[in-house]
């Protein structure tokens, strides 16, 4: 069964393809068997992708099919599959959290009138996300990874009757088309420069490659592509807006899988990024900028997606940061446990959502806890682990994360991230303590949501407790044992556990004194730095900056280009259409619309040519051709 | 001088004869029956030539049908008499010219050539052969030339009758 | 006095050359589609010529004759077609009126 | 019987051993037989048509309750030769507005073709002038030049009922000349054939009207209407038509359009019979008899029906021939194949 699926992984992207073509094309008519098909196929998926993760447990090595693509003189694209624990271990993630999504979907999207079209676009989202991971090379790659940003757009923009939607969309695509120009340079180069595109051929020429400051370029290139796709600064902007769409949606591809597949890039990709350390401090520096740039804002939002959108951009900060200081290990593992927790967040808050008839505003719910029991205690739950708190699932990825800058050197970037995990369980408990535990809205009726829809809280909740102790640095054979780059470690450091908790605990504290308690006023903290509240509250300003600069900068510089065309490419072209014209009105007299001279003309042409081949040889002439045998 | 030589000039004769006349007839119905004798002329030459499946075919196709689809035309478009209705256009001495140094052209390539001559005799019934080469090594060529025939005959039926707009 | 291949080629050609003066100096249009007639009827005396001279233990030559024929049919019964339809336009078979194509 | 038998085999023996007894080369030896041959058709053909007018007299008569041509001889057997020496008589007369040359050329132009048709018969055992081995195509193709020969009629007469005439007998014979060429193809992919001494030899056993009965009534059908007699005689519809393409026509230039008609038929007749009632075999009777008993037999078939059934009127006519004869025939075509197939299976 194992060694099956490893060797058949290309069935894991096929089983929702296979969803998607058949929903598209007989089942549109059909809802609820669009929906169970759909969810069928992933579930086939899923059995594949542990079977994928049980051989990978027993044997943890390097598995890769391919075949020929195409191939012309100088170039040869393969296509194929490559299975290695990285790559098993998001097969298993992104399997699993869809096949909750998908059942949360029932639940979440009933009576909507595109519910076979987005159980379609979910499946080709699976298709493209588990294309993107089994991949073995970054062409194939590439196309997933433009295939699911076009799942991205399709479904931000799924309720596209919503102005904010379509443009949230649009910005989405807009934003990732920056970094994927990026990515598609550096594929290019890599290609020129070595020939081929596979992981493994890569990885065995990088190291070798002499020439430090082109590879720079090159692995700064494709790192363009994280960028856009995990929402590093400056290219984060879409993500928070990309909240439009239905909140499985957010789930699913906007916090636990897709915008995962930039770090999971990097950590493909990380042989060559380790050829060059500066393309790795830069990474570094921007994940941790990212980390904490989005934690500041999410202190002040009040859209409960939004929070949880730009908690989403901190803890990518996070995962990009531990890759730039080398922590591949601490990055997968917090990729793992994040993709359980958030998606549980995520869902937690759609539940809400669904029962507050799409309410959005924390400061609008409030006393949702004795409504809604089940997804408020997952909703903790989830809080808890995205807090850090021991032993959840997100104290053990975060602690590693920081020893992992801390051994490595990288102080600055350790107390930064310990500072961002304060400001991330503050903004958590804040929204926790106003949502759940504030003064209950008497516009709201809520209610708990039906069983479709908790089962898979209740699993992520599962997960998100016991998700983290795979990677408990005391076991023998745990996490690091599989995922790493370079050689296994199990190191560990308890002060920076104490740090972390202790940290976390403050953050919950400082929440609970100002939002439950409320002996510290916000509003008083709000007014007295009013200036620094006022820039986080406005994301810094940085789509307005972006707006001005479209405005000003690219327009203007559009208004030359028009001026240009107008004057001198049209002015060229006229002139050559009226210098056509002219000649026409000369050659036309040639023609007299008789059909028979015409044929005259071919004739003399025909005897002329004739002649003159005659002339040319007149020994024999052409004529000598007619003895053929 | 044996008895098919004979016929040969005899049939030379007839063909380029009618065919002359052909162009030099004033009335178009004549010149259109001379164009039948021009076919016949033809299909005489297909019988020395021991093609005698081609010139029965010859017969059928051009006489029996062109030559007739013809006249029909010729009947179908003149209103007033027959005189003068097969006239040459103003261009015809240069037509003349052209065509007459092509023809030098056509006599000296002709006569310049070594043609390969095989003696050969020419096998006793060509029916079966060709039925047999048309199945087998041509059948594409064939079944084109069938997909031509039903789109020609469509397209005129069309032209003639005029399509019928949809509403 | 043996007849070759030569005298064929040449009534060939000079019955095509007739056809082709048909074809290019006539006014009528039907007696311009006798013309053309002519100029295939010279192909297939060509081809079923060389068919009997130069390999007469084939008969490929009759199978083109014979699909020049067809061609020949289709070519008359769209021609006619078309000269019908000018002619109920024009009132006249004169290809001097057809001058549609002029500028 | 044996004498009677080789009767006209051992004539043209006679005649060949004749002239070799002169020492005449062995091409004109032949070229006199085939003469003689011609000049034996010709007279048989017209010594056939007096009969066959007498006959069709008669047996309209019969069929209308009168007795027909009486007078003259018994039974009014003379009546036809009296008629052509009144035919030779008159006066020929030709419109002053008619295309001299094509109006003259017309009559014999129609009988010419239907003379042809007789050099590829086989009459009987070893009685067929000229064998072909494209025969049956060649009688096709000599047939559809009647075609032209009734449209220079009606074009030279300078006559709209000529006119009309020749153009509505150009249409009929067109139209079903693809039927019937499409009805005979049957037996020629049975024969593997076009020769029809082989066609003739093929039906030893079993004659093909047996095989295909489809086939041959299409044929008949369609050869009525070639033939412009019968139901399908609207070329020459007297109440609409005064006379047709023969309106203009006297005397002995419409006596050959007679002559041609009758021609036809017998030709007509004649190639049913090879084709489909296994042409000169028979048992006892020498088999030009047996070939010749057939043949009349058949003509007496279409007369009959020529005298029984009403005019068809022309857009039916059309509308026949191209929406069910044509589409049956390919139909049969389609059904021969199937069975030739089976039939080579099941031998193995």
């Amino acid at each position: 069964m194992t060694q099956f699926a490893i060797d058949n992984s290309w069935l894991i992207p096929f089983m929702p393809a296979l969803a998607f073509i058949m929903i598209v094309f007989f089942l549109r008519k059909a809802p609820q068997a669009s929906a169970l098909f759909s969810i069928a196929c992933i579930f086939t998926s899923f059995v594949l992708a542990l079977g994928v993760v049980g051989g990978i447990l027993a044997n943890p090595t390097t598995t890769e099919h391919s075949v020929t693509w195409f191939s012309m003189p100088g170039v040869s694209l393969e296509m194929g599959t490559l299975i290695d624990p990285i790559s098993g271990m998001m097969v298993f993630v992104v399997t699993l959290i869809a096949l909750l999504v998908q059942i949360y979907s029932i639940g979440y999207m009933e009576n909507d009138p595109g519910y076979s079209t987005y159980f379609a676009y979910q499946s080709l989202f699976a298709m493209s996300m588990l294309g993107l991971v089994v991949s073995n090379n970054f062409l194939q790659m590439f196309v997933f990874w433009e295939l699911v940003g076009l799942c991205s757009y399709l479904l931000i923009g799924f309720w596209f009757y919503k102005h904010s939607a379509r443009e949230a969309a649009k910005k989405a695509f807009i934003t990732n088309r920056v970094g994927d120009f990026g990515f598609l340079l550096g594929i290019l180069f890599l290609q020129i420069l070595f020939g081929t595109l596979n992981f493994t051929d890569l990885a065995d020429i990088i190291p070798t490659y002499t020439n430090i400051g082109l590879l720079t370029v090159v692995a700064l290139l494709v790192f363009a592509g994280p960028i856009g796709k995990s929402g590093q600064f400056p290219l984060h902007v879409w993500l928070p807006d990309a909240m439009e769409g239905p909140t499985p949606v957010s789930a699913l591809i906007h916090a636990a899988t897709m915008v995962v597949a930039g770090v999971y890039l990097i950590a493909r990709a990380f042989f060559l990024f380790v050829a060059v350390p500066n393309a790795l401090m830069v990474i570094a520096y921007v994940g941790g900028f990212t980390a904490f740039f989005a934690a500041t804002i999410a202190i002040t939002q009040n859209d409960i997606k939004r929070i949880l959108a730009y908690s989403t951009l901190s803890q990518l900060g996070y995962m990009v940061m531990a890759l730039g200081v080398g922590g591949l290990t601490a990055s997968m593992f917090h990729l793992m446990t994040h993709a359980f927790f958030k998606a549980l967040l995520f869902l937690g808050a759609g539940s809400v959502i669904h029962a507050l008839h799409n309410k959005q505003d924390i400061w609008e719910m409030g006393g949702l806890a004795p409504k809604m029991p089940v997804t408020t205690k997952t909703f903790v739950i989830a809080a808890l682990a995205l807090a850090g708190i021991f032993p959840l699932a997100g104290f053990w990825s975060k602690d590693e994360i920081l020893l992992a800058a801390l051994s490595n050197g990288y102080t600055g970037l350790y107390l930064i991230g310990t500072f961002v995990a304060f400001l991330t369980a503050f903004y958590m408990f804040r929204l926790v303590f106003v949502a759940f535990y504030g003064e209950p809205n008497p516009e709201n009726h809520p209610h708990e949501s039906p069983k479709v829809m908790t089962v898979p809280l209740i699993v992520l909740a599962c997960l998100s407790v016991v998700g983290g102790l795979v990677g408990m640095p005391w076991l023998k054979t745990n996490f690091g044992s599989y995922i790493y780059f370079g050689e296994a470690h199990h190191g560990y450091s308890l002060s920076i556990m104490l740090t972390s908790t202790l940290v976390a605990l403050a953050g919950i504290y400082l929440a609970y004194l100002m939002y439950y308690k409320k002996t510290i006023s916000a509003e008083a903290i709000a007014h007295r730095f009013q200036p620094i509240y006022k820039l986080l509250y406005n994301k810094y300003y940085i789509d307005e900056i972006y707006q001005w600069f479209i405005n000003r900068v690219v327009d203007g510089a559009g208004r030359v280009a028009y001026w240009v065309d107008l004057y001198v490419v049209d002015g060229v072209v006229n002139g050559l259409a009226n210098g056509t014209k002219w000649g026409g009105y000369l050659v036309r007299y040639l023609q007299t619309g008789q059909t028979q001279h015409y044929g005259m003309v071919l004739i003399a042409a025909v005897v002329v040519i004739v002649i003159l081949l005659g002339l040319i040889d007149p020994s024999m002439g052409i004529f000598a051709g007619g003895g053929a045998k | 001088m044996s008895v098919s030589t004979i016929v040969f000039w005899i049939i030379a004769a007839v063909v380029l004869g009618s065919a002359i006349s052909v162009v030099t007839a004033q009335n178009l119905v004549h010149a259109a029956l001379f164009m039948v004798l021009t076919f016949f002329g033809v299909s005489g030459l297909y019988v020395l030539l021991e093609a005698d499946f081609l010139a029965v075919v010859q017969i059928l196709i051009y006489v029996g049908a062109i030559a007739v689809l013809i006249v029909f035309g010729v009947m179908l478009t003149q209103r007033k008499g027959m005189e003068e209705t097969n006239v040459s256009s103003s261009h015809k001495w240069v037509t003349g010219i052209l065509v007459t140094i092509l023809m030098v052209g056509f006599a000296y390539a002709v006569t310049r050539t070594p043609w390969q001559v095989s003696d050969h005799a020419a096998p006793e019934s060509t029916v079966g052969l060709i039925g047999e080469l048309m199945l087998t090594r041509f059948v594409i060529p064939f079944e084109i030339v069938g997909i031509l025939l039903l789109v020609a005959v469509l397209g005129a039926i069309i032209l003639t009758k005029g399509a019928r707009r949809l509403p | 006095m043996i007849i070759t291949l030569n005298h064929y080629l040449l009534l060939a050609a000079m019955l095509f050359c007739i056809g082709l003066y048909a074809a290019l100096a006539k006014k009528n249009a039907i007696s311009i589609l006798m013309g053309i007639e002519l100029m295939l009827n010279a192909c297939i005396i060509n081809l079923v010529a060389f068919n009997r001279f130069m390999a007469p233990d084939m008969v490929v030559g009759h199978v083109f004759g014979i699909f020049v024929i067809a061609l020949a049919a289709a070519e008359v019964a769209v021609g006619l077609a078309l000269v019908l339809t000018v002619y109920r336009d024009l009132l006249s078979v004169n290809i001097d009126d057809f001058n549609w194509l002029k500028w | 019987m044996e004498l009677l038998e080789r009767l006209f085999v051992n004539i043209a023996g006679l005649a060949r051993t004749l002239m070799a007894g002169w020492s005449l080369p062995n091409s004109i030896i032949e070229l006199v037989v085939l003469i003689l041959g011609i000049i034996a058709i010709i007279g048989l053909i017209i010594v056939d048509a007096i009969i066959l007018v007498w006959l069709e007299r008669k047996i309209a008569g019969f069929i209308q309750e009168r007795p027909g041509p009486n007078r003259l001889g018994p039974a009014g057997v003379f009546q036809t030769i009296a008629d052509t020496f009144k035919l030779l008589g008159k006066e020929d007369v030709i419109p002053r507005s008619a295309d001299r040359w094509v109006f003259r050329l017309a009559p014999p132009l129609v009988f010419v073709p239907a003379i042809m048709l007789y050099a590829v018969i086989p009459f009987g055992k070893d009685m067929v002038p000229v064998d072909l081995n494209v025969g049956l195509f060649y009688c096709f193709s000599i047939a559809s030049l009647g075609t032209m020969s009734f449209l220079m009629a009606g074009w030279g007469s300078h006559n709209k009922y000529s006119l009309l005439g020749g153009m509505r007998t150009v249409a009929q014979m067109i139209s079903y000349e693809i039927p019937l060429l499409l009805s005979v193809l049957g037996v020629v992919m049975i024969v593997g054939s076009l020769n029809l001494s082989d066609i003739v030899a093929a039906q030893k056993n079993v004659w093909f009207i047996i095989i295909q009965p489809v086939a041959f009534i299409i044929y008949l059908i369609a050869a009525t209407a070639e033939l412009n007699r019968g139901p399908f005689d609207l070329p020459e519809g007297e109440q609409e038509l005064v006379a047709g393409v023969y309106t203009e026509f006297s005397g002995m230039r419409w006596a050959l359009f007679f002559l041609a008609e009758y021609t036809n038929m017998v030709a007509t007749a004649a190639i049913a019979v090879t084709l489909f009632f296994g042409g000169w075999h028979g048992p006892w009777l020498p088999s030009w008899m047996w070939f010749f008993l057939k043949v009349y037999l058949i003509i007496f078939f279409f007369m009959v029906i020529k005298w029984t059934y009403p005019r068809i009127r022309v857009d039916h006519l059309m509308h026949f021939g191209w929406k069910f004869l044509i589409p049956l025939s390919l139909a049969n075509l389609l059904l021969t194949g199937v069975g030739i197939e089976i039939y080579r299976f099941m031998r193995g």
